[in-house]
């Protein structure tokens, strides 16, 4: 058998991401021993709820690594929990694929973690590039003050300037907030404003695309792609969320993916699965946490051991491994391996997604 | 030369003129008993000399120092301490650390000492603790010492207050319907403790409802009524004192049946 | 009326109650008398149901009461002033008067505050203001007075006299006799004996958790042990 | 006698500390222990400012937090050492306890507990928002303390794990110490006094608002020392460290072991710390079995589990 | 000036959720002392039963009663089960319980519901209505109407109805209740239902504006709190007026100081208020002499 562990908030603030990673790898380690598992081998599959603390991350970590002999890790909701389970894996030597957005788990480069995500710098690029390609230059931003949404907003302040972009005035908003009117007045309020951009995620994208339609703020709203999911109109409600725009992956657009993508076969059989097993939507979480499952299991077959080194060198020699998010190809220097084609800008018309690459 | 000295002292709730314009001094190894109908204002004259209220008019003197709205915690420093005529018990603390508390003052050091343990600390405490037996034989609660306070009987729990209140060695003592539920004899005891206070030289005012006990130790009284100092004087005097008789005593006859 | 037999109550572990029997006539007026910590308050905490019984049985107009929840004691006639006061201090005067008839919302309930104010008129003068502002005197009357709200058939005064005037004690021993006219049954307990054994029919003498004596008030007044350790005299 | 059992006490503690990882069947117990040391630790704190002196503070993991930081932020900034780091924060930490202590410590129940809510909030946004200082919340790693290294140089290996649960618990148990010193001494009984009847405690000359504002630094103190030497083990640390769940798991500890008690703090921390750990068998249900669970402690033991298990006990012995 | 009234509705809007949820704590604390930490979860419950019953297909008024209904019965038995239990236990011991019971209480409905977001439709539609040069959503009023008249109704409870006072006197004296007469169980029964449905209305009402999910409890709570203890707790006035005064302090910041330390200047607010009135605004002071 192969032991592979995992570290996720399944409960806690970012319980919406790390619900359905969890989820997700609980359905793709059945699957895969169904199919008799990786070289005759079967998954055990040791899964904690970290709830997002950083403290609980790292003491399963520790447990997963000494006490459950995992011989590799998936995991890390949130960069605070993926930053305590990576310094464990860096210690000991076993491969940790995180699901968190920062830039700083991979970047400086170390020797045994690696990422699926994005990084929010990506998402910011693609939409900034878009936004140059409208002729907008300044922008007002909103960003949530949990991780997710400060860690963008942050990103997005950084390589703003990179792409000509002026950020005229920046507000946030806590993630249970219930009104963002007030925020939004002032944005609007600010002379030249030309676009929105809400980096965050949970409900707060949410309520804040429907103030910015109660308010009557007409400029195009930019969405982060940590509302990359239907449930995100659904809450919104058809009239508010039109036209918002959106960085997201394939999955978000599976059914309208032309037939030659290659990433079409990967999208459709997780998202069937997916929403056969759970009855509910899938969501680009559970995409990071489906890719770094099968990154995972694809090293470990070509390392063709349990060894956690081996298997470490083999993630590294990963090419072209296609999943829902996006191309991976690793290399010594690069621990992401996906580049900005990844990421699809979408807009939602009449309820419903849209690329418009 | 008087040790306690209070002068035109007042205090309003709301309109209700609750102590006006009292004054009245004593002296070191005297007993002052200040008397009155219910709510006349004793308490409330209490609490203003203890400092726990703030008078709204008049001075406190203690020594001949201005001592008015003290804080309560100065006062005790500074000699002055009372009990309580609603329970004020440490109730989660056992009979002798309620006593022990009593000693703080003796008992305090810096912090740090109290931190680490530091040999003086534990040697003050082993004295106190002494200290506090004593008080609780001679209020013939010690052994009831190590049973938690809250567990007595009221009548026991205004022993203690006395005990604590002496553990503080005061010069000025304030005893607020010390009796209170206490029955004949033990009242009889009580007595001879306040008495034997007082020959040590401890000035001693007393609230009490009971005129048996007040007649025969008081060197001096003072009547409330509604706030106002209506007589004072000797015990004599006051027993026959028409106002006081009309205000609080009432006829021979009820005082009789009142107190046997 | 009310009778106890083989009573038993404990704190905790430590008993102390050890097997009281007790007796209160229609009508009558009885007092109880002991020392500090005799188990006075405990009895009567027994009786109004506020203080578990370990054995011994408890009737009360010929039904049991035992088991019965303090809550439900009022509703059968039985009513306590306890000792401490136990008045609600965040309340007014006036609430905690008409909690006193809580059980009952008709008319009487009206004259009955009227007569409570009648028989302490400082009530009235302070019944819109909290009662934790009240004098400990006042108070006591309140406490007193909440009791009768209830419109007992026996009433359970613990210490009523304790922190009143002399001219209101003397007053509340008047009220109890009153009471007897109005075929009001009294347990009282308190530490003036010798103004609750002339009132009184006839009295008990507790001492640690035991009846020591019992019998008519003359004769216990009479008696030279209990004028000794009791009256002082 | 109280001497003798305060030395039995800390015996007991110290033999269990001792004892234990004979049976530890691998390094991750190691690490939970060390967790149930830091966090035992600063409840020990919170009991002196609860259990002895009777004030509720729902902020206190604000304390931890800034212990937490300063031995993030000092090193980065300042080039401290982190040993001298940790000294910092208890510092800082106690000057700020003295700062806010004497307006705040006026107020009573729910009051108090609603000021020093607001402070732990207001600790822990300053943290999560001066993201250029502090990493935002994504939170910042956190410098080696050097000792382990030093003890190496000294020919003694040990693993990460192995250290830190030993030197936890020498804190811990110096941390024990000394709150069993002040029970038992002029102050602590203060505390307990003025815990009991405020109006009593001043006529007896304790200067209440001060010895108040002393338990408060104090527990200030532990709970910040607890902070550094989690971050200092973690290596890493987020503003979650200051957050309010932080502060009521601390508060939790605290009842559920016996506020009064030291040693129940020291059990409710262990039985907090290893629940979680216990219950991932539960996997979906943990949340209910752990709420399931500290309903019926209390139900069942109301007064927390040392005092009330030790009630019991007595009982049958009598 | 339009900005201004746009704040001010803003406020409004987020301070009637707080006053929802602290006016839910009133009846519990005063019939028990007790600040029962599982309010918030009481609003989770009113939101995720009624959207559950309502996606099932039931009218949205039947769907929010049944969810009322069933919320009180969690209320009662959560007194009955957890707190009358642990009677005669020192009030932090209840807390505690009230925290467990909340945990078990998420533990709970994120099993039997899920752990994703989810609304209702607002009950007047969405169309903002324009007013004083600013908007508000129908459903904020709808909000603001909810917490005014629980405000009336609790208000006439407790100083009209003998059944109020009987609920004070519970947790004033207990003792003392039960010797004139009062049911103390039954009125800690009926103050859990009572404020078990209060939560749940506030679920109900809030949910087509903040959206609903099985951890929103908690946040909830805490502003509750916060507002409770602002306004002086115990007391509906207070309740009321904390919790809008906290909406306003927040919607004022973010407009205009910083929307980053929004909830830091409404604690510092909270603070510098506790400082000048020790009990809240409308807190009364306890009256208990010496
Ligand atoms: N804090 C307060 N608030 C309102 N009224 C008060 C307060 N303190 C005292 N009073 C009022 O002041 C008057 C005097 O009360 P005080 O307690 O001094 O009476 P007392 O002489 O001690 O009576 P007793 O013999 O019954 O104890 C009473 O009418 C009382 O109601
Ligand atoms: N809550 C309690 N817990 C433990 N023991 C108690 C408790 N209350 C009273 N006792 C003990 O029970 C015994 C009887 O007390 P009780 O209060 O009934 O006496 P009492 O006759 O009313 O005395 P007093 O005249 O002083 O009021 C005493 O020994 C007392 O210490
Ligand atoms: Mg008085
Ligand atoms: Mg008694």
């Amino acid at each position: 058998e192969i032991r592979l562990g995992a570290s996720l908030s399944a409960s806690g603030g970012a319980a919406f991401l790390g619900d359905p990673e969890a989820k997700t790898l609980e359905m793709l380690v059945e699957e895969v021993n169904a199919a008799g598992g990786i070289n005759g081998e079967e998954i055990v599959l040791t899964l904690y709820d970290d709830g997002g603390d950083p403290n609980k991350a790292r003491t399963f970590a520790t447990r997963l690594v000494e006490d459950d002999e995992v011989v590799a890790i998936i995991g890390g909701t949130t960069t605070g929990t993926t930053m305590s389970v990576l310094s464990v894996a860096e210690d000991e030597g076993i491969p940790f694929i995180s699901l968190a957005g920062a830039i700083q788990i991979i970047d400086p480069v170390r020797d045994y973690v690696f990422k699926t995500p994005h990084t929010d710098r990506m998402a910011c690029e693609k939409i900034f590039t878009d936004m140059q390609t409208r002729g907008i230059s300044k922008i007002g931003m909103i960003a949530g003050t949990d991780g997710f949404g400060a860690s963008m907003e942050a990103q997005c302040k950084d390589v703003a300037g990179d792409h000509g972009i002026e950020i005229l005035v920046a507000e946030t908003y806590a993630p249970q907030d219930a009104d963002m009117t007030p925020q939004l007045t002032k944005i609007k309020a600010t002379e030249g404003v030309q676009a929105v951009l809400n980096p965050g995620f949970g409900q707060g994208p949410a309520i804040v695309t429907r103030n910015y339609a109660q308010i009557g703020l007409d400029l195009p709203l930019y969405q982060s792609h940590g509302v990359a999911s239907d449930g995100f109109i659904e809450l919104t409600g058809v009239e508010a969320a039109e036209g918002v725009r959106l960085p997201g992956t394939a999955l978000l657009i599976a059914d309208i993916l032309e037939d030659g993508d290659a990433q079409k076969p990967v999208v459709m059989a997780y998202k069937t699965a997916y929403e056969a097993k759970y009855g509910e939507a899938v969501s680009t979480f559970g995409g990071y946490a489906h890719d770094a499952f099968r990154l995972m299991v694809d090293a470990i077959a070509r390392a063709g051991s349990d060894d956690p080194d081996e298997i470490r060198d083999a993630l590294e020699e990963t090419r072209d491994l296609v999943g829902t998010t996006g191309i991976y190809s690793f290399s010594a220097d690069d621990h992401l391996g996906l580049n900005l084609s990844a990421f699809r800008m979408l807009e939602i018309r009449d309820g419903a997604w849209t690329s418009i690459d | 030369m008087s040790i306690l000295e209070v002068k035109g002292l007042g205090i309003s709730f709301g309109g209700l003129r609750a102590v006006n314009d009292v004054s009245f001094a004593v002296k070191p190894g005297e007993i002052v008993s200040v008397i009155g109908p219910n709510g006349a204002g004793k308490t409330t004259l209490f609490n203003m000399i203890s400092g726990v209220y703030m008078p709204g008019v008049g001075q406190v003197f203690l020594e001949g120092q201005d001592i008015t709205a003290r804080a309560p915690y100065l006062l005790a420093r500074q000699g002055l301490t009372r009990t309580f005529q609603n329970l004020q018990i440490f109730q989660e603390m056992t009979v002798l650390e309620n006593v022990i508390a009593g000693f703080h003052l003796t008992e305090r050091g810096p912090i740090w000492a109290d931190l680490l343990s530091w040999p003086s600390a534990r040697k003050r405490a082993g004295e106190v603790r002494n200290g506090a037996y004593e008080l609780l034989t001679r209020v013939r609660l010690e052994k009831a010492a190590e049973e938690e306070a809250g567990n007595l009987s009221y009548g026991a729990l205004k022993r203690l207050e006395i005990a604590r209140a002496l553990a503080m060695s005061p010069k000025v003592l304030l005893l607020d319907e010390p009796a209170a539920g206490c029955n004949a004899v033990e009242t009889e005891e009580i007595d001879a403790l306040i008495a034997e206070l007082a020959a040590s030289g401890i000035a001693i005012l007393l609230v009490e409802h009971d005129m048996k006990m007040v007649m025969r130790i008081s060197n001096h009284i003072v009547v409330l009524d509604h706030g106002e100092k209506i007589a004072e004087g000797t015990p004599t005097e006051v027993s026959r004192n028409p106002d006081v008789i009309a205000a609080y005593l009432g006829s021979e006859e009820e005082t009789a049946h009142a107190d046997g | 009326m009310l009778t106890v037999e083989g009573l038993r109550s404990a704190y905790g572990r430590i008993e102390v109650l050890h097997g009281l029997d007790l007796e209160v006539k229609s009508g009558e007026i009885v007092t109880v008398v002991g020392a500090n910590g005799a188990g006075k308050t405990t009895l009567l905490k027994c009786l109004s149901g506020t203080q578990p019984v370990t054995a011994g049985e408890v009737h009360f107009r010929g039904d049991r009461l035992t088991t019965v929840p303090a809550f439900k004691r009022l509703k059968r006639g039985l009513s306590q002033s306890p000792e401490g006061r136990q008045i609600f201090t965040n309340l007014s005067v006036e609430e905690n008067l008409r909690l006193g008839a809580f059980l009952f919302t008709d008319d009487r309930v009206e004259r009955d505050m009227e007569d409570a104010f009648e028989m302490f008129p400082i009530l009235r003068e302070k019944r819109n203001l909290a009662a934790g502002g009240l004098s400990g005197g006042q108070q006591q009357m309140l406490a007193i007075a909440r009791a009768l709200m209830g419109r007992p058939h026996c009433l359970l005064l613990d210490e009523p006299s304790m922190g009143l005037a002399p001219l209101l004690v003397a007053q509340i021993f008047d009220v109890v006799t009153l009471l007897r006219k109005r075929d009001v049954t009294v347990l009282l307990v308190e530490q003036n004996a010798f103004g609750a054994l002339r009132i009184a029919d006839r009295g008990y003498v507790m001492e640690t958790g035991r009846i020591t004596m019992s019998g008519v008030s003359g004769d216990l007044i009479a008696d030279p042990r209990i004028r000794e350790a009791y009256l002082g005299l | 006698m109280t001497c003798r059992r305060k030395w039995i006490q800390i015996s007991i503690i110290a033999a269990i500390m001792l004892v234990l990882p004979f049976f530890f069947p691998s390094g991750y117990y190691y690490r939970v222990g060390a967790l149930v040391f830091v966090n035992a630790l600063s409840v020990v704190g919170l009991v002196i400012l609860v259990g002895y002196a009777g004030q509720i503070s729902l902020g206190h993991a604000g304390f931890a937090g800034i212990g937490a930081y300063a031995c993030a932020l000092a090193p980065t900034h300042l080039g401290l050492h982190p040993a001298v780091a940790i000294l910092l924060g208890a510092l800082i930490s106690a000057a700020l306890a003295l700062l806010i202590g004497r307006p705040i410590l006026r107020l009573k129940g729910y009051y108090l507990g609603v000021a020093t809510l607001g402070f732990g909030i207001l600790v822990s946004m300053v943290l999560s928002n001066e993201r250029a200082l502090t990493g935002g919340p994504d939170g910042m790693s956190v410098p080696d303390l050097g000792l382990r290294s030093l003890l190496r140089d000294m020919g003694w290996r040990i693993s990460g794990g192995e250290f830190w649960y030993g030197l936890n618990a020498v804190v811990l148990l110096i941390g024990i110490w000394i709150a069993l010193n002040l029970y038992q001494s002029a102050t602590g009984r203060a505390m307990r006094a003025l815990h009991g009847s405020e109006v009593a405690a001043q006529t007896v000359g304790i200067d209440v608002p001060r010895i108040k504002l002393q338990a408060f630094v104090i527990s200030a103190v532990y709970a910040s020392v607890a902070g550094s030497l989690l971050a200092l083990q973690n290596g890493f640390i987020t503003p979650e460290v200051a957050g309010f769940m932080h502060s009521v798991e601390m508060v939790t500890m605290a009842v559920l072991g016996g506020v009064g008690s030291v040693l129940g703090a020291t059990l409710g921390a262990a039985i907090l710390t290893l629940l979680p750990q216990v219950l991932t068998v539960f996997a979906e249900y943990e949340q209910l079995v752990l709420g399931l669970i500290m309903v019926l402690v209390m139900i069942f033991l109301p007064r927390g589990l040392l005092p009330s298990i030790v009630a019991k006990l007595r009982g049958r012995g009598e | 000036m339009d900005a201004l009234m746009q704040f001010i509705f803003s406020g409004l809007t987020v301070g009637a959720v707080y006053a929802l949820v602290a006016l839910g704590f009133t009846i519990i604390y005063n019939a028990s002392d007790v600040v029962n930490f599982a309010q918030g979860e009481f609003v989770m419950l009113g939101g995720m039963i009624t959207v559950f019953t309502f996606e099932a297909g039931l009218p949205l008024p039947l769907a929010a009663l049944i969810a009322i209904f069933v919320t009180s019965a969690v209320g009662v038995a959560l007194n009955k089960l957890a707190i009358e239990p642990a009677r005669g236990a020192p009030v932090v011991s209840l807390i505690i319980i009230t925290i467990g019971a909340s945990i078990f209480i998420r533990g709970a409905a994120q099993i039997v519901f899920d752990k994703q977001l989810h609304r209702l439709p607002s009950f007047s539609g969405d169309e903002p209505i324009h007013m004083l040069g600013a908007t508000i959503l129908p459903q904020s009023l709808w909000v603001i109407g909810g917490a005014l008249l629980v405000f009336v109704g609790l208000y006439l409870f407790f100083t009209r109805t003998l059944t109020g006072k009987a609920v004070l006197a519970t947790a004033n004296n207990r003792l003392a209740a039960q010797l004139v007469g009062i049911n103390t169980g039954f009125m800690m029964t009926l103050s859990f239902a009572l404020s078990a449905a209060i939560g749940a209305l506030a679920g109900v009402l809030v949910t087509p504006i903040t959206l609903v999910g099985y951890d929103i409890g908690v946040a909830l709570a805490l502003k509750g709190f916060a507002a409770a203890m602002l306004g002086g707790m115990g007391n509906p006035k207070g309740a009321l007026a904390g919790g809008l005064l906290l909406g306003l302090f927040e919607a004022l910041t973010a407009g205009y100081i910083s929307s980053q330390y929004k909830e830091a200047v409404a604690f510092i607010v909270i603070l510098a208020v506790l400082f000048v009135m020790p009990q809240g605004i409308f807190g009364e002071k306890k009256t208990e002499r010496v």
